[in-house]
């Protein structure tokens, strides 16, 4: 009973395979990645464990950027400020130790009640936050520390003074600085990974997801507006679209999924960070193997292969 | 949690010519009416009020290319539907009537031209190809775009007209945002230079990628350049739009376009620009 | 021409330390009084309210520099008189004031310490000599405090406390500005970060130049961080001035700072950045 | 009768002979230049001679930007916006084509009637014009054209909001950008070189002034009424502090003088933009002979020599 996603990553595999990459070492480690992940796959996810996703990525309890950068990080500072307009709270950047090395962190931080919600705008950041984590990132590459992005945002924020402070301009170049960045890269996508506002963040060298996080180009309730005219058929339009863990392995936007709690990541945050954290851990472990050049070019050319066409 | 969740406007009516019960034909601006053919002939822009008049990619093409100079690349590339999206009616099927309609294979068309006699390479949008929306199929050919200019040392002018990331490739679509960046950072990378025209309109994905890189900003009078679309913002904040929300005169004015150029003017000012650029590194 | 010219404040009154008919060891906020040993012994904040007293540069470089570890270098540099500068009083005649009542050679203090045990680079400034003003002395000992950290490998950080450039020294204290930008840029080079601390006040010149470009900006409670100053302002434009104008919590509301850190936590938040940044490349 | 301007000339020149710089060619050409301003100065300006030059500078029918760009450049295109928050008229960047080379501009503007100069805020430019500057900045730097930049204006301007947008960190960041352009940079002072305002796009690998023009670290208004207390006594204070082009190119803050037209640039305006024109060509031929690094490292070396100290 394979299921097409099954097939579709053994097709990724067998093609991983027949390619020659850098090191031995490093193609031995990406393989075994997949395998893992071939093996969490047992069947297409239904309509209600799509849903089920959608639910949990939003749950309240679920553990935000800066629950996982108090569990993980030691000596963490929070920097502040895009030199220019603002301080943007829906986004959060700083540095600190992690695994004994000093990591930059750039994450969507959602509040957990109602005055921080609005303190952080559920998440949803204006340019100046976006103009806060390239300026963050900027350092980060200025003394060749890694770079951690965690999302979590419904999207980028929809009003009418983000539209003047330049939203769209700022999604794009905050990509644009991610694909200049001479340092090793994991993004991972912790809970909401809402369209532009998600990827402006997301450029990594290795994007993961936990596994009940949600990453699309739409909301569920907005996809089914247009389409369905209906924003009720929500559910339907997650199912068509797609945004679970397993659809996005499947169609290689991310490069694996970071196993949660059973019950999800919310009844647990020691545990989710833990978890978190040893992906994290391999995948810097890997990337800081790469010469810089290398890095970059891979960053590139995994981004420039993304898409289906016929 | 009741927070509003869509920030990419696809098809959305905003994004779309408005009124749609008005002749398309008929400006919307002063209520003239023009035959197909005079408005070609005036390059779509209204003779009583220079209302500006969405413009298909053939018409943009004849219109900026010298003639007979336009080779077109990757003509072939069509859309494929990983997801087997089906909402209403299938998404094959509406890529289908798309093409039957619009006689194009995608919603941008690609290739090599001379402007002015200056030889640059042009990959230019088409709304009315499923609003303009971009999938993999449209970041595929606007990165093709890319590497023609840098293999033959090309400067690049895209013109853009899109509602947005095309949700029926759902986090594919998505992803065309990061693939047409890389494409201009490969392009700067080959010292190639890179001029982004806005048309009406350029909104959501498109506006959060590639048409925001250009080294110059050329939008068109009363283009809508928005990353949402304001019925979307309107619907989150209930707050009053201004007027011009959105629109290119806003967008010079806070400083997001280098200038906005009426559409008779806009070949000289390209020309004038490749000149300029040509002499660079 | 009925414009403003003044945009770099020096030595003007709100720049000091305000009401300076009150004794400078009573506390303008809660009026609160200490003697000088009290408020040594609680590095110069008033115990009853928090209000950050002006710190000179030999009690600062104390409170942040391990005991024993700081190294003075440069000490013996001093201004020079360039244009022969006569106002109501000789240049010459005011440096040498300044010295007698301070007992330091001119407005900042350089050398190598160790803060919690990581050796580091100081610059602090002492906005008792002048205001804290920039001339080419100050601007050149900036300067050797970035060589010197770039040559041995350290971190430089810089506390700043300044009403802006000398005019004293006319263009001279103007080009202080780049040449103190040049210093921080081959640091930058060199590898090594920078840590700018803003005391009250950093205006004019110091905050257009060297005090803005730390790696990580920190400011001090309350302090004034402002290019013109609000006298200034307030001339100008004749609006009324929001109550922190200026000050460190708006800056931090504006995107300006990274962080405000009062005065007893300093030392062990830069010792955090130390050994952070002593991680990197 | 030797003024003390003329014997630090030829102190300065002495010198020069004696310096090993790259090419002969060049180190020829950089004393020729001396030598011609050596033969300018026959005398120290006196208290009247500066405030002529005060009162010159700031003539409402003295050229400004656009006048010379118009008269210097074929082809021109202003750039707009700093991609953030605004465009600031007080400040114009652009390119165009001069002497069969594509030069990017940067220059203050000031307005010729009142609401020109309501519109360009008397040439005092808010955070967003030097935003704007370094973008096009960049933009130059990416397609090696070589930047003028012509330096007119009051001062930055003193308005809450402008503090509120970081004039000081704005005025920093448009120098260190300078400082790191791998292009040849000209700098003219051609009006008012008002204090940070004026630096901040002043960073050139050569900086000019034009024959009357100031530049100073405060206002003659501004230093009065700090020093003397008194604003009126700006010509006494104008006499202290030196702004003229004689001073400066005494002091090595700058490298040449432009001459004006007899009676001062705005009698003529044609031929006051064929002298600068003149001079910027001889500055870029000069310029664009030597490598991007050494370019990058004499302009550092220039800025980090300036100051006299004892
Ligand atoms: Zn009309
Ligand atoms: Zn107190």
């Amino acid at each position: 009973m394979a299921s097409d996603a099954e097939l579709r990553l053994r097709e990724r595999l067998s093609k991983l395979k027949s390619i020659n990459l850098l090191g031995g070492a490093r193609l031995s480690g990406e393989l075994e990645r997949l395998q893992k992940q071939l093996d969490r796959i047992t069947a297409e996810p239904t309509e209600d464990d799509i849903w089920r996703s959608v639910e949990l990525a939003r749950h309240q309890d679920r553990p935000y950027t800066l629950d996982y950068v108090e569990r993980l990080f030691d000596d963490w500072v929070e920097l502040h400020g895009d030199r220019g307009r603002g301080d943007d709270a829906a986004i959060i950047s700083g540095l600190g130790r992690f695994q004994g090395r000093t990591v930059v962190v750039v994450g969507h931080q959602k509040g957990r009640d109602v005055k921080e919600r609005a303190k952080r705008n559920f998440g949803m950041a204006y340019p100046e936050g976006y103009r806060k984590a390239m300026r963050v990132m900027k350092l980060a590459d200025r003394f060749r520390f890694p770079l951690l992005t965690l999302v979590d945002t419904p999207g980028a924020y929809p009003g009418v003074a983000a539209e003047q402070h330049g939203q769209g301009g700022a999604i794009a170049a905050s990509q644009a600085t991610m694909l200049r960045l001479g340092i090793p890269i994991v993004s991972v996508v912790i809970g909401e990974g809402g369209s532009g506002g998600a990827i402006a963040i997301a450029v990594g060298d290795r994007v993961l997801m936990s596994e009940n996080a949600i990453y699309s180009v739409i909301s569920p309730e907005g996809c089914a507006a247009i389409l369905w005219r209906d924003a009720s058929e929500a559910k339907k339009a997650a199912a068509a679209f797609k945004p679970d863990a397993a659809h996005c392995l499947e169609l290689g936007v991310i490069d694996g999924i970071v196993p949660e709690p059973p019950g999800g990541a919310h009844t647990d945050h020691d545990e989710a960070a833990r978890l978190l954290g040893g992906a994290v851990q391999e995948a810097l472990d890997e990337l800081e193997a790469l010469p810089v050049d290398e890095l970059t070019r891979r960053r590139r050319a995994r981004f420039r292969a993304l898409g289906v066409f016929a | 949690m009741a927070e509003p969740r869509i920030d990419v406007q696809v098809e959305t009516p905003d994004a779309a010519p408005k009124d749609e019960k008005q002749h398309p034909n008929t400006c919307p601006a002063c209520h003239s009416h023009y035959r197909n053919d005079e408005l070609e002939a005036a390059l779509w822009v209204c003779a009583q009020c220079g209302h500006h008049f969405p413009m298909r990619a053939r018409s943009r093409i004849a219109s900026l290319a010298d003639d007979g100079s336009f080779a077109e690349e990757a003509a072939e590339l069509r859309s494929d539907d990983p997801l087997d999206f089906f909402d209403l009616r299938p998404y094959g099927e509406r890529l289908a009537e798309a093409e039957v309609n619009t006689g194009l294979g995608e919603a941008i068309v690609i290739g090599r031209a001379a402007v002015d006699g200056a030889p640059c390479e042009l990959a230019v949008m088409d709304f009315a190809f499923m609003g303009g929306s971009m999938g993999s199929a449209v970041g595929e050919k606007f990165a093709r775009a890319c590497e023609s200019a840098a293999e033959h040392g090309l400067p690049l002018i895209s013109v853009s007209a899109s509602g947005g990331a095309r949700m029926q490739e759902g986090i594919l679509a998505l992803m065309q945002l990061p693939k047409t960046i890389v494409a201009v950072a490969d392009l700067h990378d080959a010292g190639s230079p890179y001029v982004s025209v806005l048309a009406h309109p350029t909104t959501g994905g498109v506006l959060a990628s590639f048409a925001s890189l250009g080294d110059v900003l050329v939008a068109e009078p009363g283009a809508l350049m928005s990353f949402a679309g304001p019925r979307v913002v309107q619907q989150t904040t209930r707050e009053k739009l201004p007027d011009d929300f959105g629109r290119a005169e806003a967008n010079l004015r806070f400083g997001h376009v280098d200038a906005i150029v009426p559409r008779p003017e806009l070949k000289p000012y390209l020309a004038r620009l490749l000149r300029l650029f040509a002499n660079g590194k």
